[in-house]
């Protein structure tokens, strides 16, 4: 399994805090753009889309390209703001 | 004393002034920034105010963000000791949001290393702030003015500090 | 409240704080300088330790050369309220000495008027220090590190303070 | 008169914190190195003579060729050592 969670603004998009999905034949972090499909709006596949959001693998920043592994949690980052 | 502390309640000046002076006994200089909320909506020439703010952050990612920041400061400009504080959950107008104090033998070095956490708090580390007041509520997003700040660190790694 | 304090006495870092956020409501960013008596004489690779410092100044010229360093920095980098203290008179190992404090709204700003503060200061107004311990006592000059960190200042008076 | 204030260092050279002089025929600071001779060791012109030392007149810094008047209060100023 890896567990996704969503935080602020898309976090509002997402309509949920977190999921849980079986890693399935994903591989990579962008999979998750299709993999999430049955389970958030439309609009947040299209607010990842536009790149402005960031993505962290064991709460380590890292790239869509970056590989997706069982047990991972993943991190669906809008731009911070804090300070 | 842990370096990184995330928490609701509100801190004493005070108080983290003499905790840091304790753990860094042979210090020469101190330097603490404080950061409180502004009362007016973000750009800040909107004239409404708000009434709090509602501070996220992803637990566990953002303790690990402050200290690897912290880590690379001391690298860069090596201190005694420094301390970061920063408030999550609602925040009213003019309350204290951000602490970061750093302690090092000589001035410049504790100048430096605070200038340099507080820029990569705000664009490093895993918190989001959304505003909220007689406009209603909005998520704020990152803004360019500390994007630049931060890159400032990154262009020149080895000079000195210049006005 | 006066912008500037010469005294014999210590004083309380987080009243002092609460002070200059009072003193500027509007504020989101307050940076605090604070010097402390190290307790090696200087040059800082001694190893034989001072007993305590006597600090003299010229009464009069100090507080009027402290006010023009902060009307000074204030024209340079605007902000809501500065203040400094410094001590006089016999100050201990460890003790505090000077403190500069600058509330603005923008962090930036609070960080570049409060290091010019410190640079100024150390530079131009008129106090001297002497070392008293176990090797005797001795007036100390002026520092070189010091004298180029002021310079700094005036070379590149617009541009931004980069890394 | 003038009123002449040594500090620090250079005042324990003079051995004086301060003296009054009538301004008779002394028109810039620098006519007090000859002009305070009779008054301090010769140590402290000597100590004068280096440039290190800074000159106020009437707490402002002053180069050794201000102009003196009478009335004014000149301080002895060596480098400064604060903060």
């Amino acid at each position: 399994m890896i567990n996704v969670l969503f935080f602020a603004h898309l976090r509002d998009i997402a309509g949920i805090n977190q999921i849980e999905l079986p890693l399935g034949k994903m591989t990579h972090v962008r999979d998750l753009l299709s993999g999430l499909l049955p389970y958030v709006p439309i609009e947040l596949i299209q607010a990842l889309d536009d790149k402005t959001a960031m993505v962290s693998v064991d709460h380590k920043y890292a790239g869509w390209d970056a590989p997706l592994t069982d047990g991972v949690e993943v991190g669906i980052l809008p731009p911070v703001s804090g300070g | 004393m842990s370096d990184v502390v995330i928490c609701e309640h509100d801190f004493n000046v005070g108080d983290e002034y003499a905790k840091v002076c304790a753990a860094a006994p042979k210090s020469g200089a101190v330097v603490f920034f404080v950061g409180l909320v502004r009362d007016l909506y973000d750009p800040q020439n909107s004239s409404e105010t708000i009434d709090f703010l509602e501070l996220e952050h992803y637990p566990g990612m953002t303790e690990s963000l402050c200290q690897e920041i912290i880590d690379q400061a001391r690298q860069r400009f090596p201190f005694d000791f420094a301390r970061v504080i920063h408030r999550v959950g609602r925040i009213h107008a003019s309350e204290q949001i951000v602490m970061v104090a750093v302690a090092s033998r000589h001035r410049d070095n504790a100048f430096q290393a605070s200038q340099f956490i507080m820029d990569y708090l705000k664009t490093r580390a895993t918190f989001w702030k959304k505003e909220v007041g007689v406009k209603g509520q909005q998520w704020l997003g990152q803004k360019d003015k500390d994007l630049s700040a931060t890159l400032r660190w990154e262009k020149n790694s080895t000079e000195r500090k210049q006005p």
